[in-house]
């Protein structure tokens, strides 16, 4: 029996038609995963039932009651709980009361209604301890890692006694332990009889814990399957409607001996220190993949060597020559470019549209003196922009769309062409393929490989073990902000990743 | 409308006659001439005292008088643009009280090449400089603010004997008229050797304000004698923080304007006492001397740097104590 | 060695987002008895600056909510003045004190609701829309007292700001509000999601608070403290002058900033607010004491606002490194 | 069918986006000629109108620098009556006027430089260090002329503010100024890129912006239009007052609001700003041609600016759906 049903839904946005005339419905007690390409609606879907989104038209019903125009509040009181894609934590609050938020628990004190602190603090710790977050209740969020705040997120859907929870895009920025224990903990909620929505882009999760897929195309609904009767690589074209091709994308490159490498970061300590003696090279038309746990440092070492965050000692050398790196602009003016990892709140511009998105630093690599000499040049900034578009096949409905309304996955994709228009030798890559779907994952796997083969030096860091292994050459492991270990791909396996990734005792 | 409203309203005009004459003449014909009075801020009852018996005594003569207040004290530009806004519209004489003493200067240079006859409402400002800028001003009846702040530290070196220590609390930093008193005041003590001018401190002519820096002014000066201030609202202030010391009678607090509200606390035995000024007769002679001046056919061009203009007429202040309030209420 | 290091670090730092506006306070204190050594460390004195910081601290109570939300509220001074207009024309009527003094805090409340409200439904920045309200608040207290003040007040209006052994009313209305308000921002629903709301309003919304009601509300207590501070006003000097508090929302926002709440929304401790207040009264009153010049009283109390505040930052940023 | 709709919804919403302001304006305008038949609508008031905007427009200019970045600035009067202080003080001594001007400027540009110095230092708000340095700047102002006006200056002075071809020059400055503030913000990197570290500014940071020195050009900026406001201002009045543009920042503050930029930063146009400064001037203008009551002036100017902003906000809003 579905408990959740939601009929030929429709949903506007100017100039866009995100969801046109979608159903679909959930059983208690199952995980019914919603996939489809960057764009195609998901999250769209999934914020009309906690109540973000009113639909322009169709009907929901819970639980054999119709319920129209859902608020968040009402979305709550109808027992959904929801993870969204971007972090919704609110940083100057506690890790608990951000759990309880919008449903503090209270209690009589002297007559007067208080918060109860003991057991909200009670309650929480019990939620983190199931999801195995080792942290105070009463920390505040703004001093936790972005993947702790991740977990908070689920331990929050998970303490709200919901029936059905909705998960956009978890796993996004969770480790492979955390990933393992999540889903063990959807186990769990499957057995106390819980139905979950589940959105993902990385379809192996998807044959482990669904039940059914949903798969929606350019906001079309178009088919739902059980999970059971199919195999992986079937969805891939009912999602992209083509084939990929996946794993091994061009050659690998060998290091030739005595070869002397372009790109040589020496001694690099961050003076929070969040990274410590980091010493590594790459050669030239190199893939270097950074593999390690979330939390051990290589975003921090990756920002310390663009110049983003001060460094307290260590040096950086392109073909022999010391690099002078002081911020960003030193970085990218010396040809180093870096994708971040936080795109909300790092990589692009609410009050922009695409094309003065993917514009600003290739302008202001253009123009001298920090972007004080130079003049827009509107009409080649447009092009350079269609071609990046078209390249990374970004849905929108054109370049003057603002990023800011894209999907998630677009707007990664909007970031990553962004850095592509400038011309550099040294790229960084922080989780480039965050929230990306297959069809342009790979693409971007085929665009990091020819970039590559031109010569460029490459380095990216990743979460994602199977494309660190497919797409590099070499692979550096962290652990604890320091490089536990330097592996050939060749050579490389997931197990020797995690063994140098993870302490031993 | 409220009862301190209508008491103000009743006693808005003194019992105690101007000295003003000048150009003057008795019991003329006002009608016809279209007069425009541009002075301080409505929200000071100095002003809009003034303003309501000018209009009182439009009324009464069958004059056309509209009046316009300045939007703050501190808006100094634009009352110039108010002012340039009455050429605009086109009256026959502008009275205008300026903020400072060279803001309207611009203003009465236009007003002259406009054929509008200019007349100062009290506060005169800086002729010279208006000469200069070939501005032409037909009148002014002023009472002199240097001259009151003088009249009030005299007051207070008599009552005291010519010694003790004493304080001002100013006006707002940098406004004129607190200015202009508070060097009266202190160039009058600084002649004398027994009075020690211990504190001079802005009270933003606020209530308040003025209470807490008098209670400062207290404690840092326990022998304080006198407190001299720019305007009633503060020495209401003042006195408060006196009555709080337990020093009224101790501390003698002396105000300008004699406001309603001032004048009551003096007739209460608390304020000490305040520098009044005909307020309504300069408004009205103003007026009259702008309106006489038109049907006379005064062509203020054709006395571009003319040293007999403006004639000033100077309207003394009178000083009221608990024991000649009774006069002026 | 280094993980001592750290755990002094971390309690000098907890220390100082405790107590670093009361240490700014007390170097402050220190700083004007130098200044005026025979003078300021008085008892008299002491209780005269909190006496001063009185109205400043309401006024600023009032502001700390529009703030934590993330907005401004630049009409506490005006809202202060209408609410003694209210209370000083109905008791000129023989209206019994307590009428008198709800009705003025109901039209301070109004007036905090008219600016939630506007700002809810125009979704205009506080900033603009208390700019405007401002004026027009302003101008109502004109129009109502014809621009006069009103005075000769029964008794009773100056009797909310005697003396109970030695200690001004205004203090212990001021005292007990802040305890309240304490136990409002840190104890109750409504008072944490006020923080929740000032921290992040989409998650706030996204978690099912309501953040109209929840604006409204902020604005509602941003002016029935500016309104009580409008009669603590009115009770200390006698008279409602139409005006009383002009500018005030300065001071307001000054206390709240130097109390260590952030204008960016979310942060900030009802404490700090009320040393904040204190911080301005004292400063206030140790300039007048020191007898500084009018001018440079602009100069000194301009770089003592930005010096509080930057030192704060500064000591705790350092702290973190 | 629908698609028709939609198609003519966001063309008026584009059109409103750009001419918003402007309808607001004219609507403006017709109401004072009606209210003021006889007066308003002369030729010779509405050059009055566009002159007594100048000032305005010009302090609006560097306030919007400010405001681009998501800050403000409070002390755009303050230092507009510090320029124009220097300048008649130098110009009384005979100093040539080209380089009474360019030291004027100079001054402007220090107090600017120095509010952009400060709020990188010491990573405040913008809203708290000008309000610090809105007092000490005004103090100095204070200090320099001992609280007396400067008058009696060269006839250059007034110079700078005669007509031609009965054009006042200060508006044929503002226009120009406009004209290339066009240019600089749509046209030039540096233009653009302020933009970007008004709407994100870790992303601009990561983008290779130098944060710490486009907040210090917009605050350099801000202070050379406020001095270039102030020279104006010292021009029309023909002397300078130490109390001359207090609360201007009010008005450029309104002007750029009503002009549609956002308190959040990164959104705003020139050419907005330019008509937002000719609505305050306007609405001034047409208040006192038709002789409304200070108190009820105060009541109408309040509620033209929320209810400018509002429309503006609704029109769009209600498009958007
Ligand atoms: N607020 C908005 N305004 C305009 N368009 C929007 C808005 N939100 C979403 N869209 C558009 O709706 C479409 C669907 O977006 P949605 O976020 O649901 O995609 P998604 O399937 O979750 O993609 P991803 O995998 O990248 O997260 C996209 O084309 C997006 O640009
Ligand atoms: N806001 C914060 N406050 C305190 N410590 C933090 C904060 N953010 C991150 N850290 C710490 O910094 C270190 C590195 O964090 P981060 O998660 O960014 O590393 P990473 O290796 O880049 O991981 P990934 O890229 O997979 O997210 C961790 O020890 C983390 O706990
Ligand atoms: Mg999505
Ligand atoms: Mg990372």
């Amino acid at each position: 029996m579905e408990y959740l049903k939601m009929n030929n839904i429709t949903m506007k946005f100017p100039g866009v038609v995100a969801l046109d005339n979608v159903s679909f419905d959930l059983k208690l007690g199952e995980v019914h995963v919603l996939l489809g390409e960057n764009g195609a609606g998901k999250s769209t879907l999934v914020k009309i039932l906690s109540g973000i989104n009113t639909p322009t038209s169709g009907e929901i019903t819970i639980n054999g009651k119709a319920v129209s125009n859902l608020t968040p509040k009402e979305s709550a009181d109808n027992k959904i709980a929801i993870i969204y894609q971007e972090l919704s934590v609110v940083d100057n609050l506690s890790i608990a009361e951000n759990m309880f938020l919008g449903k503090l628990p209270t209690k009589k004190k002297m007559g007067i209604t208080v918060v109860d602190r003991e057991f909200m603090y009670a309650e929480s710790e019990k939620y983190l301890k199931e999801i195995g977050l080792k942290k105070n209740p009463s920390t505040l969020v703004q001093d936790i890692s972005i993947s702790e705040k991740q977990q908070v997120e689920i331990a929050k859907a998970l303490c709200s006694n919901a029936k059905v929870i909705i998960m956009d895009e978890p796993t996004s920025s969770l480790s492979i332990d955390e990933t393992k224990n999540l889903f063990k903990i959807i186990g769990h909620l499957k057995k106390n009889n819980i139905g979950i929505i589940y959105i993902s882009h990385k379809l192996p999760e998807i044959k482990e814990i669904g039940d059914r897929v949903t798969i929606l195309k350019d906001g079309k609904y178009v088919k739902t399957l059980n999970i059971s009767d199919l195999e992986v690589k079937d969805l891939v074209p009912l999602m992209i409607g083509r084939e990929i091709k996946d794993k091994f994308v061009g050659t690998k490159r060998e290091i030739v001996p005595d070869e002397q490498p372009t790109f040589v970061v020496k001694n690099l300590t961050r003076k929070d220190g969040t990274c410590k003696n980091i010493n590594f090279e790459v050669y030239k038309g190199e893939i270097l993949g950074f593999a390690g746990l979330i939390g051990a440092g290589r975003s921090e070492c990756m920002e310390g060597i663009f110049g983003a965050k001060t460094i307290s000692s260590g040096e950086v050398y392109y073909n022999g020559k010391k690099l002078e790196i002081h911020n960003p602009y030193d970085a990218m003016k010396q040809g180093i470019a870096m994708v971040t990892e936080n795109r909300r709140e790092t990589g692009f511009f609410p009050n922009f549209p695409i094309w003065k998105e993917i514009a600003v630093s290739t302008s202001l690599k253009k123009s001298t003196l920090g972007g004080f000499t130079g003049m827009v040049q509107t009409k080649s900034e447009k092009n350079i922009a269609e071609k990046f578009t078209k390249k990374l096949n970004t849905k929108c409905t054109g370049i003057n769309q603002m990023t800011y309304n894209l999907s998630g996955g677009n707007q990664q994709k909007v970031i990553i062409s962004k850095w592509l228009a400038v011309n550099s030798n040294i790229f960084i890559f922080d989780e480039p393929t965050k929230g990306i779907d297959v069809g342009a994952k790979s693409e971007i796997y085929a665009i990091m490989r020819s970039m590559a083969e031109e010569g460029k030096t490459i380095i990216m860091v990743s979460s994602e073990m199977p494309e660190l292994l497919s797409t590099c050459d070499r692979i550096i492991v962290f652990r604890d902000g320091e490089i536990s270990g330097i592996l050939n791909s060749d050579e490389a396996t997931e197990e020797k990743i995690m063994l140098a990734a993870v302490h031993l005792n | 409308g409220t009862h301190a409203a209508e008491s103000t309203a009743t006693d808005a005009t003194p019992t105690k006659a101007t000295k003003a004459e000048g150009a003057a003449a008795e019991g003329g014909d006002y009608a016809d001439v279209k007069v425009a009075c541009l002075v301080k801020t409505e929200s000071n009852v100095y002003w809009s005292d003034m303003g309501a018996a000018i209009l009182a005594w439009a009324d009464e003569n069958g004059a056309t008088v509209d009046m316009y207040y300045a939007e703050s004290e501190e808006n100094i530009a634009g009352q110039l643009e108010q002012m340039e806004n009455l050429i605009t519209k086109g009256y026959d004489a502008i009275c205008f009280a300026p903020l400072t003493s060279v803001n309207l200067v611009e203003g009465v240079a236009k007003a002259t090449k406009a054929g509008i006859v200019c007349v100062n409402i009290d506060e005169s400002m800086d002729f010279t400089a208006c000469r200069e800028a070939d501005g032409v001003v037909y009148s002014n009846f002023v009472t002199d603010n240097y001259i009151v702040g003088q009249k009030a530290a005299k007051y207070i070196a008599e009552k005291l004997g010519g010694e003790g220590k004493v304080a001002i609390v100013e006006g707002a930093a940098g406004n004129t008229t607190s200015q202009q008193r508070t060097s009266g005041a202190t160039d009058t003590w600084a002649e004398m050797d027994g009075i020690e001018l211990v504190a001079s401190q802005p009270g933003d002519w606020d209530r308040m304000t003025s209470m807490d820096v008098a209670s400062a002014m207290i404690t840092a000066n326990p022998d304080l004698k006198a407190i001299y201030c720019c305007n009633d609202v503060e020495a209401l202030g003042v006195t408060e923080a006196v009555i709080n010391a337990n020093k009224l009678g101790k501390i003698l607090v002396v105000g300008t304007d004699a406001t309603a509200d001032g004048k009551n606390s003096i007739a209460k035995g608390e304020e000490t006492a305040s520098v009044g000024q005909d307020n309504t007769g300069i408004g009205i002679e103003s007026v009259k001397s702008a309106i006489e001046a038109v049907k006379a056919g005064f062509v203020p061009a054709d006395h571009i740097g003319d040293e007999s203009y403006p004639a000033i007429t100077y309207v003394d202040s009178f000083l009221v104590d608990s024991d000649n309030v009774a006069n002026y209420q | 060695m280094e993980v001592v290091k750290i755990m002094t670090k971390e309690k000098f730092q907890s220390f100082w987002n405790k107590f670093g506006t009361l240490c700014i306070l007390i170097v402050l204190f220190i700083a004007f008895s130098i200044g005026s050594p025979k003078f300021f460390p008085q008892p008299a004195n002491l209780i005269q600056c909190l006496l001063q910081s009185t109205v400043y601290i309401l006024l600023a109570f009032g502001e700390f909510f529009a703030i934590l939300l993330g907005g401004i509220d630049l009409s506490v001074g005006a809202v202060a003045c209408f609410s003694g207009i209210i209370v000083a024309d109905l008791s000129l009527q023989g209206v019994p004190p307590f009428i008198c003094l709800i009705i003025g805090l109901l039209g301070a409340v109004l007036f905090g609701f008219i600016n939630g409200v506007l700002i809810n439904a125009l979704d205009l920045h506080p900033f603009v829309v208390t700019l405007g309200t401002n004026t027009i608040f302003r101008g109502i207290c004109l129009v109502m007292t014809g621009g006069n003040p009103l005075f000769n007040l029964p008794k009773w209006v100056k009797g909310l700001s005697t003396y109970i052994v030695g200690i001004p009313k205004p203090v212990i209305y001021a005292a007990v509000i802040g305890v309240i308000l304490v136990a409002f921002t840190t104890k109750t629903v409504a008072g944490r999601n006020l923080y929740a709301l000032g921290g992040n309003k989409q998650s706030a919304w996204y978690s099912g608070i309501n953040i109209k009601k929840y604006t409204v509300l902020a604005h509602i207590l941003s002016g029935l403290f500016a309104g009580i501070g409008g009669i603590v006003m009115l009770a200390r000097v006698g008279a409602a002058e139409p005006t009383a508090g002009d500018g005030y929302e300065t001071y307001a926002i000054a206390a709240c900033i130097i109390g260590g709440a952030s204008l960016f929304g979310g942060k900030g401790r009802i404490w700090g607010v009320v040393l904040g207040g204190i911080t301005i009264g004292t400063i206030n009153n140790g300039l007048n004491i020191m007898n500084v010049s009018a001018f440079w009283q602009k100069i000194v109390m301009g770089s003592l606002i930005i010096a509080s505040v930057a030192l704060e930052k500064l000591i705790s940023n350092k702290v973190k490194k």
